[in-house]
């Protein structure tokens, strides 16, 4: 990468990646930073304390596994431009290979490009690694990066990214070995965008991809969408001793009871997305091991500021001051999430704003503004669906708050099916549940800027549009930390989203399985377990 | 000679459903020599079945014998144990049940059933079983002997059941047989045939029997010793010659008394012009299943039949089951519309079905049916099942109409409190008064009586008949009462008119029916009601008359034959 | 317990043993039902205890749920949702299955045909994708629920009902009163209904079993007892996890629907007679 | 015999088609009315209004939904059950796999839990009114008022995480044996006896109690039969009729009402399928699972008239 780039600096878009990178630390501060929020010790459960980190053992080839997401569905598909779930990730991931990979310690690798090189952040040219080929023989060519990048920008394709996507003005082959990509506008990110699940790279012209064809480490040998999917070893992988396992089986299992059981019956050797209640469970069980990643992903209260009961002066900072973040964060939660300030950007990024403190719970004054607003006794709806992760048992807590001062909120939870569509954005008063997003630019531009698509209480402020565009293409990092920093708090006091905490994603495996590595791309190693564990029996 | 059977002292109890014991049984001794029959004579709820069946050690539910002893060629059915009193059923005493239509099992074939003693039992292999069924058959007179067996008990008429019930208790080679009113649900001429069948099949193998039965009449032909008994008590012995020419005990008489109705007192106007007439039918076909294109249902079971009725004046319609005649009263109330001809009420046709016709026609005419168990609604008093007709009809309501409620119960000779009892906790006869004061309480001008008699005893019976006549003649009521008992038309019709195989084959007074029928069908029916004598049944063998009456069976059935492709 | 016979209209009720228990304990959960906001410790939705599945203590007397709420409230206010939404839709299941089992069996022909077919029809559509309609048709709320599980089970009464009328309909007595020109509601009302309520209330206290069961599930789908408050299906199943350890809060509510169910079909089993004495 | 049996059976049928039609239209009315389509569903969160429409027109959804369902029930009457919406996949084999799975699972289930509740219900009756017949239906009304989500979890529990004899979960696809099949089928099939074999219990033994207080039965008790001879081979012939009536009405559940037994051991049936149908709004794929529903259904209750006739010569040779 040319020295005028920002290399040590990192960050993914991904829609579904929860991720954890430190900003501007060297490798051994960040080991030690990740060490640190991976265990935090909970006040409640010594359990988190077992979570280990896998060290530098020596990998074992052969065997098989099978491991369990927690959702699928007839929809569940090997196309990377419609991966919707961590099932679809963990498939696209095992039978697929991006340009760029974000490491363990949170840098960006190179994966099937050898460099990523911008001069002016604008025009970017990607050079490929030589003698790559997909499962069915086909050498690897930049028609295929051509092809695999394009048709995320056709709306046809039905792609997830295609609101990232449209920044790619040009995506053109140079020569045997090149591919130059212009943005729209100058982006500092791309390297990251380029590591995300949708930007894997499929054979030039695939239409048919029940088929898995990629230049992954596993071949896919059957699939059956809302069942289950079996990986087998590919033999000539360009990646020298990888995958150590011969298969690996993927299967969904929605009920989180019935999942751990799987677990501690030896059915499956990984169970994902553990709920935190049935933490307990796993305390006093051998053979088996815990592994936590704080994430960027959160269930937020959303306020419409456009509707009553929003538009009322402050009743969104009265509710600030009502939600009770601790007993969110402590008996909802189990400690498995750190306490939030109403704004997007996670703490793992490197343009946290850490002197925003978030509103402390305060029932009085949370009383005295309601009452400003003229809303006190009345009863207001709160929308919460099995959707949003917790949102129901968050609404409770905000109830059971609002009952204590005479306000009496109505818990109205409604069935997750069609929630997005039907409830998501459109009710006065609903609980949302974002993903984390790699960069600041792309979680404002997606869901406070005026014309957000997602803008969840229609929060509308041209200064803070000004100050987004302006940050966007700036390349003087303080400068555009500072930036970031005030848009922080313009969210937290003025936009109608409140965010109580940062949830975590906590993975449960049995013990012979090793490598394993907490992984800023998400939970299960970001989706790409299978290419790096291996069975110690 | 000791005694096959010896009942010292029995008596038997009962719990009611509120808990409270009730002795039904009341220490009875009786006796049976070896090869003697006695007949056990008596109302129903005298205790006679109950007594019968302790033969067998058998007891039916919520009844427990509590004292006495009933031996049975020399063994103790009471004191013995569940699996003694297994093996001695079928094999040394063995039952022929009342109804044999329901006591053979529908989903087993006949021989299954008849020769299951003798698997029981393990007496015989089953292939000399199955040749001793085949003998019983021939000698219990059955059709096609051979065959038989293999049918299905839906497939075989109640008289032929009856006698392969017989078969079934003889093939276990019994001492002792134990009759319980075998052929009170068959027709007369049936009657006849099942009679003969035991009274040979007893003969021959000199066996002991117990005959229960309500009909004198029949049980003088096949009985040596009658016992009568009454609220489980005996109030008479004595053989069959004493008891029935002179009877001592007032109950006996009055059981004799029922037996002849004296002839219906001849109305006044008897000579006077005819009445108008209150109803016609005129050549009405009516059947059931799918109408084929000549207009008539595909089992057509009224053939074109004519029908007078006067006012004030009773027409009998007697014929044997399956002659049409309960089809015959459906199609008039409109139950079954006819396929064709005309019902015409007061000169006014009346439309075929229940829904067309208006309330007037339908209050003019009111149906009484035969069970009265299932006649009247169980979970209704007596009280309301007769008040809804007064509402229906005369919108009476409150204080006038519980007045004619009970004007209605002195009307049918009913105690007044019986307005608040369930139907269940009635006797037969108080149901069929309630079933006739339901139809009275309509002021209807004419009431089709479908058997309403037959399920009745006689001395009940004779008393219901003789209300229904005083009815007639205080009200001005038309009749058209429909039985197969001849005594019973001849109490209360004018007219009489004789079914056979869905057509009117003669209708003529009742005065002149004992002598003048012509029609050879008549003639039979006629000639096979028992009478009261003993040598009644032997005598039939040589008597010219029957021997007549059993060539007119074959020229009735021939007479049918034709009919049928006439039409 | 009886009186003369001639005078009195219908002699006292007696009741046997067992159903005197079963009716005990329906009466022990509908006073609990009743009285419940006044009984109830805490109240529902408050968390009471950091710690969650609490065993039984003095201050929680059914222990703590997943969340640190008090079990012992939750189930005495779930009582209100469980017993009460469960009679109400059992008894709406019951009429509506009986009552056209009845019309059906007494007007027979071909009005008995069509509708046995369509209910049949509409007895093989799943109950879930049904609930998930009528959420998406009209919203929940507590009388849509109501009437959602009435709907599902009403097939089934129908079914049963009518195999029964149509044997009462072929008696005599029917007969008579069509004869006189009765009208089918007088039919249905009088002569047919009193003689099959014995049965219908038998797999009424079936069915009332079967709705409690799927009142858990459909809660499950957002269209049950909205939050903070529950019925006693939706509490077993949000404490499931507490099952590997034994955690009173998932044992209590199970052990209370096992009650109710158990009581309420005891009861039927056994009811009341009213006594009558057959002297001749 | 087979005149009246064969006349029944064409008579269902017909009324089958109409079942079907009815359920067809019922079906897709209902599906209408569900929030969103399955554009929108697939897009999930990403689903802005022009991704959706471009997503709809490329899956050639944008005609009118009537007309769609006009298409595919032309299509059904070729045997074409269409292709799914979601994957694009055919619709038949993805409901094949499935279908065999549930209907594995269903005899499995029915092979054990007939004979079990039959007997019960008989002996039940047999004993009427003993301690026995009052245990019994103590017991099978408690072990219906168990939530079966929680029965499920109880055996998962105790057979697999504690005793680990049997495995937590139900791959359908490794059974090779009758052992490995046993070890697989073990618990959904308790779980699902548990709930089916209630109903039949109470109805037998109320349809053998009704048989044993009829004439011919206490005629065969006067011919000295034991009591295990009156009932067998005297009560129980007549009882065929209600009970098979009985079964079937219980194991049409087998079907599509057990989706919880499904989610819990993971079991590829018919039931998830078409839960997983409803919630991506697949017509073709949520139509024909009721259709399959519906026609199991109507089958099974064809089977029970057919066994009621064929047990009752009267009904059988008329």
């Amino acid at each position: 990468m040319s020295h005028k780039t920002v290399t040590n600096w990192t960050g993914r878009d991904d829609a579904m990646v929860e991720e954890a990178i430190r900003r501007g630390a060297t490798r051994r501060d960040l080991l030690k930073l990740l060490m640190a929020s991976g265990i935090s010790v909970a006040a409640g459960g010594a359990i988190i304390g077992r979570a280990t980190r896998a060290f530098a053992d020596t990998p074992k080839s052969g065997g098989s596994m099978t491991a369990a997401g927690w959702s699928s569905s007839t929809a569940d598909t090997l196309d990377p431009a419609k991966a919707s779930l961590s099932t679809d990730y963990v498939r696209c991931c095992a039978f697929y290979n991006r340009l760029t990979f974000l490491g363990e310690d949170g840098n960006v690798a190179m994966e099937l490009a050898d460099k990523v090189e911008t001069s002016d952040g604008k025009s970017w040219t990607v050079t490929l690694k030589p003698d790559v080929t997909f499962h069915d023989g086909k050498k690897l060519t930049p028609e295929d990066v051509v092809f695999s990048l394009n048709r995320l920008k056709d709306p046809a394709t039905g792609s997830k990214v295609q609101a990232i996507a449209k920044q790619f003005a040009s995506v053109k082959k140079v020569d045997a070995k090149t591919v130059e990509i212009v943005l729209e506008a100058p982006n500092a990110d791309l390297p990251i965008i380029l590591a995300l699940h949708h930007f894997m790279i499929v054979a030039d012209g695939t239409t048919d991809f029940s088929k898995g064809n990629g230049t992954g480490a596993f071949k896919c040998q059957t699939f059956e969408p809302g069942v289950r999917s079996v990986g087998v070893k590919n033999e000539n992988y360009w990646k020298p001793q990888l995958p150590h396992l011969d298969s690996f089986e993927f299967i969904a299992i929605s009920d989180d009871t019935a999942r751990v059981n799987a677990l501690l019956s030896g059915d499956i050797a990984l169970a994902a997305s553990i709920n935190p209640r049935a933490l307990r469970r796993l305390d006093n069980v051998g053979g088996v091991t815990v592994s936590k990643t704080t994430s960027g992903n959160y269930t937020d209260l959303n306020v419409r500021l456009d509707l009553s009961p929003g538009d009322k002066a402050g009743f969104v900072e009265g509710l600030k001051y009502l939600v009770n973040r601790e007993v969110i964060q402590r008996s909802v939660m189990r400690d498995l999430a750190v306490i939030a300030n109403d704004q997007p950007v996670s703490p793992n990024d490197r343009y946290y704003n850490k002197d925003l403190k978030p509103k402390a719970h305060d029932p009085e004054k949370a009383k005295h503004l309601f009452k400003k607003a003229g809303l006190l006794g009345q009863s207001i709806p709160i929308v919460a669906s099995d959707a949003a992760t917790a949102s129901v048992d968050m609404a409770t807590v905000v109830q059971q708050a609002g009952s204590e001062i005479g306000m009496p909120f109505e818990v109205k939870r409604v069935p997750s099916d069609g929630y997005w569509s039907k409830y998501w954005l459109k009710a006065p008063v609903h609980f949302g549940n974002i993903n984390p997003r790699p960069t600041p630019d792309i979680l404002f531009s997606l869901l406070y800027a005026s014309d957000a698509p997602w803008n969840e209480s229609q929060y509308k402020s041209e200064r803070f549009d000004k100050m987004l565009l302006e940050a966007r293409g700036m390349l003087d990092d303080t400068k555009r930390k500072a930036i970031y920093g005030d848009m922080q708090t313009m969210i937290s006091d003025e936009a109608g989203t409140i965010i109580p905490v940062w949830i975590s994603n906590v993975d449960a495996l049995s013990s012979k399985l090793k490598g394993l590595k907490p992984n800023p791309l998400g939970g299960m190693m970001g989706y790409a377990f299978a290419e790096y564990v291996w069975l110690d029996s | 000679m000791s005694n096959i059977v010896e009942i010292r002292n029995l008596r038997v109890k009962a719990k009611t459903d509120s808990g409270r014991v009730v002795e039904i049984i009341k220490g009875v001794d009786l006796e049976i020599a070896k090869g003697e029959v006695v007949a056990l004579i008596g109302e129903s709820g005298s205790g006679k079945t109950t007594i019968a069946l302790t033969l067998l050690g058998h007891t039916r539910s919520g009844c427990s014998i509590a004292s006495g002893s009933v031996t049975v060629d020399g063994r103790d059915t009471v004191a013995m144990s569940e699996a003694e009193r297994r093996r001695f059923r079928g094999t040394t005493v063995a039952y022929v049940p009342q109804s044999a239509a329901a006591a053979f099992n529908p989903s087993k074939t006949i021989m299954d059933q008849v020769v299951e003693v003798a698997r029981i039992h393990d007496l015989m292999p089953a292939a000399v079983a199955r040749q001793k069924a085949v003998e019983l058959f021939r000698a219990l007179v059955l059709p096609d002997p051979e065959t038989i067996g293999a049918r299905y008990p839906h497939q075989v008429s109640g008289g032929q059941l009856q006698r392969l019930a017989a078969a079934m208790a003889l093939i276990g080679d019994p001492q002792v047989m134990v009759f319980d009113e075998p052929t009170t649900a068959l027709d007369v001429t049936t009657q006849i045939e099942v009679l003969r069948a035991f009274k040979a099949v007893l003969r021959d193998r000199g066996m002991a029997g117990i005959y229960v039965s309500h009909d004198l009449a029949v049980v003088a032909q096949i009985a040596d010793r009658i016992v009568v008994l009454k609220d489980g008590e005996v109030q008479e012995v004595g053989t069959t010659e004493a008891v029935v020419n002179h009877p001592s005990h007032d109950y006996t008489r009055a059981l004799i008394s029922a037996f002849h109705p004296q002839a219906k007192s001849s109305p006044p106007s008897d000579a006077a012009a005819p009445a108008a007439p209150i109803l016609q039918v005129k050549s009405l076909m009516a059947g059931y299943g799918a109408m084929g294109q000549d207009g008539l249902p595909k089992y057509v079971v009224l053939k074109d039949v004519d029908l007078t009725l006067e006012r004030g004046r009773s027409l009998g319609i007697i014929g044997e089951s399956g002659s049409g005649k309960s089809t015959l009263a459906r199609a008039i109330a409109g139950l079954l519309p006819p396929a064709a001809g005309q019902i015409e009420m007061n000169g006014k046709a009346l439309a075929g079905g229940v829904r067309q016709r208006s309330k007037e026609e339908l209050r003019r005419l009111q149906i009484v049916f035969q069970l009265a168990d299932t006649a009247l609604n169980p979970n209704k008093p007596v009280g309301a099942i007769l008040a809804r007709p007064l509402f229906f009809y005369h919108a009476m309501r409150g204080a006038a109409r519980a007045a004619e409620v009970d004007r209605l119960l002195d009307m049918v000779r009913l105690p007044k409190a019986l307005k608040y009892r369930l139907p269940s906790e009635l006797s037969g006869g108080q149901k069929q008064r309630v079933n006739f004061a339901r139809a009275l309480a309509a002021k209807p001008d004419l009431i089709l009586c479908d058997e309403i008699t037959s399920a009745l005893d006689t001395v009940v019976a004779a008393a219901v008949l003789e209300l229904l006549d005083e009815l007639q003649r205080e009200l001005g009521l038309t009749y058209m009462f429909i039985s197969h008992d001849l005594s019973t038309v001849e109490a209360i019709c004018d007219r009489v008119a004789v079914m056979y195989e869905g057509a009117k084959v003669e209708e003529m007074p009742t005065s002149r029916m004992k002598s003048g029928a012509e029609h050879p069908y008549s003639r039979l029916l006629i000639s096979s009601v028992p009478q009261l004598d003993t040598g009644w049944l032997d005598g039939l063998d040589d008597d010219p008359l029957l021997r007549s009456a059993m060539a007119d069976r074959r020229a009735a059935e021939r007479w049918a034959v034709a009919r049928r492709q006439r039409s | 317990m009886s009186s003369t016979v001639s005078s009195a209209r219908g002699l006292g009720l007696r009741i046997n043993i067992v159903g005197a228990i079963g009716a005990a304990i329906i009466l022990f959960w509908v006073a609990v039902a009743i009285l419940a906001p006044l009984i109830a410790p805490y109240p529902v939705g408050k968390i009471v205890a950091f710690d969650y599945f609490q065993p039984m203590s003095s201050s929680f007397w059914m222990g703590t749920d997943y969340l640190g709420r008090d079990m012992l409230s939750r189930i005495m206010m779930g009582a209100r949702y469980t017993v009460g939404i469960s009679l109400a839709g059992v008894t709406l299941a019951c009429f509506l299955g009986v009552t056209l089992g009845m019309i059906a069996a007494v007007v027979g022909g071909w009005f008995d045909l069509i509708l046995s077919r369509f209910l049949d029809a509409f007895n093989s559509i799943p109950s879930l994708l049904f609930g998930l309609v009528i959420v998406a048709g009209v919203g929940s709320s507590l009388t849509v629920l109501i009437v959602t599980l009435a709907l599902i089970y009403a097939p089934g009464s129908y079914r049963f009902a009518r195999a029964l009328a149509v044997n009462v309909n072929a008696m005599d007595f029917v007969t008579v009163a069509r004869v006189r020109g009765e009208g089918i509601v007088y039919m249905v009302r009088e002569e047919i209904f009193p003689n099959i309520i014995g049965p219908v209330l038998a797999d009424f206290g079936l069915r009332f079993v079967f709705i409690v069961l799927l009142l858990s599930g459909l809660s499950f789908l957002g269209l049950g007892v909205q939050p903070p408050q529950a019925d006693w299906g939706a509490l077993v199943r949000e404490n499931l996890d507490g099952l590997s350890y034994g955690a009173p809060a998932v044992v209590f509510p199970s052990l209370a629907i096992a009650s109710l169910t158990i009581s309420v079909n005891m009861l039927i089993d056994n009811l009341p007679y009213r006594i009558r004495d057959r002297g001749e | 015999m087979n005149a009246v049996v064969a006349r029944l059976v064409v008579q269902r049928l017909g009324i089958m088609l109409i079942s079907l039609l009815i359920v067809a239209f019922a079906v897709f009315f209902a599906t209408e009315m569900l929030p969103g389509d399955v554009a929108q569903i697939l897009l999930g969160q990403s689903a802005t209004p022009q991704a959706v429409a471009a997503l709809r027109t490329a899956m050639h959804l944008d005609q009118p939904a009537i007309l769609r369902f006009v298409y595919w029930l032309g299509g059904l009457v070729s045997g074409d059950l269409g292709r799914s919406y979601a994957n694009n996949m055919d619709v038949a084999a993805l409901i094949s796999g499935r279908l065999t799975n549930s209907l594995q699972l269903a005899g499995v289930t029915t092979l054990f839990s007939v004979p079990i509740a039959l007997c019960l219900g008989i002996t039940a009756a047999m004993f009427r009114g003993s301690l026995y017949d009052r245990i019994v239906s103590i017991v099978t009304v408690s072990v219906i008022s168990i939530p079966e989500f929680m029965v499920a979890t109880v055996a998962v529990l105790v057979f697999a995480v504690y005793l680990r004899w049997l495995p937590a979960l139900s791959i359908a696809d490794q059974v090779h044996g009758i052992g490995e099949l046993l070890r697989i089928y073990a618990m959904p099939v308790i779980t699902l006896s548990f709930v089916v074999s209630a109903q039949m219990i109470r109805m037998t033994r109320a349809a053998v109690i009704d048989t044993l207080n009829t004439p011919y039965v206490e005629m065969a008790l006067l011919k000295g039969a034991s009591r295990r001879r009156m009932v067998l081979s005297h009560a129980l012939p007549n009882a065929l009729g209600p009970i098979a009536n009985a079964v079937a009405l219980s194991l049409s559940y087998l079907l599509g009402g057990v989706i919880i037994v499904e989610t819990i051991f993971n079991y590829p049936g018919v039931a998830k399928l078409m839960v997983d149908a409803v919630s991506t709004r697949d017509l073709p794929l949520i139509q024909s699972c009721a259709m399959i529903f519906c026609v199991c259904y109507l089958l099974l209750i064809l089977i029970a008239d057919v066994i009621a006739i064929i047990s009752n010569p009267r009904l059988r040779n008329r």
